[in-house]
């Protein structure tokens, strides 16, 4: 097992939006989150690669931790494309960055600055960074927003590698990704409850009464 | 009266200055508090009291 | 029955409500005791002449400048260790009063130095303490207007009073040492209370009780308040969830 | 965490990276000064070293919402956040970064406005080593000042109404020190407060500004 999530309550500004998340990802699997808009699948992806912390819940991570991306390729404008994946790679203490821009079909672009790219290019960039993090569990948010089918299927290639090299990937979309061997968990049935009046454990549920 | 003397600007002065803070500060308090309260009563009813 | 029910906002309104009648009254009558005999029932002093009856408020409102960022200091300490609410909003609270308090003791200051030293503003060490305090108070309140989150500013503002104290008391140090760096010791001061007459004492005492019992009905009050805020801020949230 | 100085290095030095900005700023507010005082040169010699240091200290503040707030926009933020460094340790390599970048241009291009200024011969040095040693101290506190304020739309207006009170003990000690030297008096005592304030403040003040991105980021 490499990411176990158990009964996972996440919070968004304050408010409890997802109850009782729970699932399991094992080496080579993937799993997609869906649902709608505001359902909070950005929310459970930062929670789960530790950027806020859970309202309730237990997670059992990879020693090593996770290779988040968000909605931001963490890209700098001024720097080129080897510049940018050379810092990303010596970051997560790795140093060859050659089959990363090879996978995502960077060659050709690697001296040229960031801010030159096409949307779909930066975000292509933006995940050859997972590849030199060297971490095997991936959290990606909309992986493919701006990329076309040719990039689309360069973006399903690399994360079948990544599963089949032992990785695992949680991936959060409302896009077919092109990875029909995913697993996928609507995220419709976690949403939580408004907490009946005293029920809940947080601070803004202790009051009702108190005012009577 | 107290007999101020020469001085009588400087304290009746220091002393209208503090009240007048104070009591900005006293009615601002309340003013705040009222309006909450107000809110807050507008916003239960509405709920049906228990939210 | 410990001390940290109180952080239960239930409990805290319970109590506050019970106990705010007998504080505020408590609150006027000591203030105003302390406050009519120091201006009406005292001496003037031989060489301060009348000037002297601004001591009533001119000290007990300085202290309380320093009190009030000391509190918050101990109520955003308990925040961030223990998380209780209740206790950070108290710091919120008591933000405006200490400001206004630092207010009082500047302009009081001022108004005392303007026949005592001939000048409405001497870069004298302790008013400049309190013109830094002042600035102190104004940026803590600013990051608790300027942050949406209520728990983010609670937390931002608690990391920045802790900070902040310990830069406040690293810049009385420095001002302390720049103004003898100035003037070596010409300057007046206001410093006053350590040899004051027993004339002018109780008076003194009592306006200084005053004070205290001002802050604290006004911070309950102001806590109130802001818990009734979040409240209104949880409901309004779960209306629009339902 | 090199890595990370050596990225931000080179991005404030190419283009649009607003390196040299803060000290054409230095430059125009030192040039400023003589046309409000005017031209005397007695009374620009006694108060030289004072506006030299409220100028590096204003320049410096010029700087301070570039420190994390591109780094946020780009998502870089979140990124470094799950990295495997710490974060205390980001914050300390863009401190220095920032330091770097401006401290170090401002504390080097002080002397030469000194000149401009009349400041007294025997002034050049204590100023240089003043600003050498308070310096660090202005880039750590501001470092802190722009985490607490990384998640505002609009905080460069807050962030300097919070970071200048923190600004006040070493703009106090690093003045003093500047002066005494100008006027030939003893600096010891500054110098050494000052470079107190710089080592608390590098050591401590990390583990704030980390505390408050985390707060930031959730």
């Amino acid at each position: 097992m490499i990411l176990g999530v158990h009964d996972l309550a996440v919070t968004r500004g304050g408010i409890a939006i997802l109850d009782g998340v729970g699932f399991g990802l094992r080496a080579g699997e993937a799993l997609i989150l869906r649902g709608p808009n505001g359902i909070g699948k950005t929310t459970l992806l930062r929670t789960v690669a530790g950027l806020q912390p859970p309202r309730a819940g237990r997670m059992e991570l990879p020693p090593e931790g996770a290779a988040y991306a968000g909605h931001a390729d963490g890209l700098k404008a001024t720097l080129s494309v080897t510049e940018n994946l050379t810092f990303w790679a010596r970051i997560y203490g790795q140093s060859d960055i050659a089959p990363a821009l090879a996978a995502m079909e960077l060659e050709a672009l690697a001296g040229r600055p960031a801010q030159n790219l096409s949307a779909g290019q930066k975000r292509r960039l933006g995940l050859a960074r997972l590849l030199v993090t060297g971490r095997r569990l991936w959290l990606l948010d909309e992986p493919t927003v701006s990329l076309d089918a040719a990039s689309v299927g360069l973006f399903a290639k690399a994360v079948r590698r990544h599963l089949a090299s032992g990785g695992a990937a949680l991936m959060a979309t409302h896009i077919d990704l092109g990875l029909d061997e995913a697993r996928v968990l609507d995220l419709t049935p976690f949403r939580a409850k408004p907490a009946a009046p005293g029920q809940g454990g947080g601070f803004d549920d202790q009051f009702d009464g108190a005012f009577a | 009266m107290v007999e101020l003397g020469k001085y009588a600007g400087t304290v009746l002065g220091a002393y209208g200055v503090t009240l007048a803070l104070l009591l900005g500060l006293v009615w601002m308090t309340l003013r705040q508090g009222a309006k909450m309260r107000k809110r807050l009563e507008a916003q239960e009813k509405r709920m049906g009291r228990n939210g | 029955m410990s001390i940290w029910e109180y952080a239960n906002p239930k409990k805290f309104m319970q109590t506050s409500s019970w106990a705010l009648p007998w504080v505020t009254g408590l609150a006027v009558v000591t203030l105003l005791t302390g406050l009519v005999w120091g201006f009406f029932f005292t001496p003037d002093d031989f060489r301060q002449g009348a000037t002297v009856k601004i001591i009533y408020i001119h000290v007990p409102s300085a202290m309380m400048a320093i009190n009030a960022w000391a509190m918050m200091l101990v109520t955003s300490l308990i925040w961030l260790i223990r998380r209780h609410h209740v206790s950070v909003l108290a710091a919120k609270a008591a933000a405006p009063i200490g400001m206004t308090m630092t207010l009082i003791a500047l302009f009081t200051g001022a108004i005392w130095g303007q026949p005592m030293w001939g000048t409405w503003w001497a870069w004298d060490p302790r008013l400049t303490s309190f013109l830094i305090l002042f600035l102190f108070y104004l940026g803590y309140i600013a990051l608790w207007e300027a942050v949406d989150d209520p728990d983010t500013a609670a937390d931002l503002t608690s990391v920045l009073c802790l900070v902040g104290s310990v830069f406040a008391l690293l810049s009385r140090y420095a001002v302390l040492f720049w103004n003898q760096g100035l003037h070596q010791g010409a300057s007046l001061s206001l410093d006053k209370e350590e040899h004051v007459a027993d004339v002018f004492a109780w008076p003194l005492w009592i306006s200084m009780a005053g004070f205290v019992l001002l802050f604290i009905t006004l911070v309950l009050l102001r806590t109130r308040t802001e818990i009734r805020s979040r409240r209104l801020r949880a409901l309004e949230a779960r209306e629009r969830m339902a | 965490m090199l890595a990370l100085l050596l990225r931000d290095l080179r991005l404030a030095t190419r283009a649009g990276g607003g390196f040299g900005l803060s000290l054409a700023f230095f430059l125009i507010v030192t040039v400023l000064v003589p046309f409000g005082v005017g031209p005397e040169g007695g009374i620009l010699a006694r108060i030289a070293p004072g506006i030299l240091w409220v100028g590096a200290l204003l320049s410096c503040l010029l700087s301070l919402d570039r420190i994390f707030a591109l780094d946020r926009e780009d998502g870089s933020l979140d990124l470094l956040a799950t990295a495997p460094i710490p974060l205390e340790g980001v914050v300390a390599a863009k401190a220095l970064a920032h330091w770097l970048t401006t401290g170090l241009p401002l504390t080097l291009g002080a002397p030469v406005l000194g000149v401009l200024l009349h400041l007294p011969g025997s002034g050049f040095a204590w100023l240089t080593l003043s600003l050498l040693l308070g310096t660090p101290a202005l880039s750590v506190i501001g470092t802190f000042g722009a985490a607490l304020t990384v998640g505002l739309k609009r905080g460069g207006l807050l962030l300097s109404l919070l970071v200048l009170p923190l600004y006040i003990p070493t703009l106090i000690f690093g003045a003093e020190a500047a002066r005494r030297g100008s006027e030939g008096l003893a600096t010891a005592t500054p110098l050494l407060m000052l470079a107190g304030i710089t080592a608390g403040a590098v050591a401590m003040l990390p583990f704030a500004s980390a505390a408050a991105i985390r707060v930031n980021l959730r």
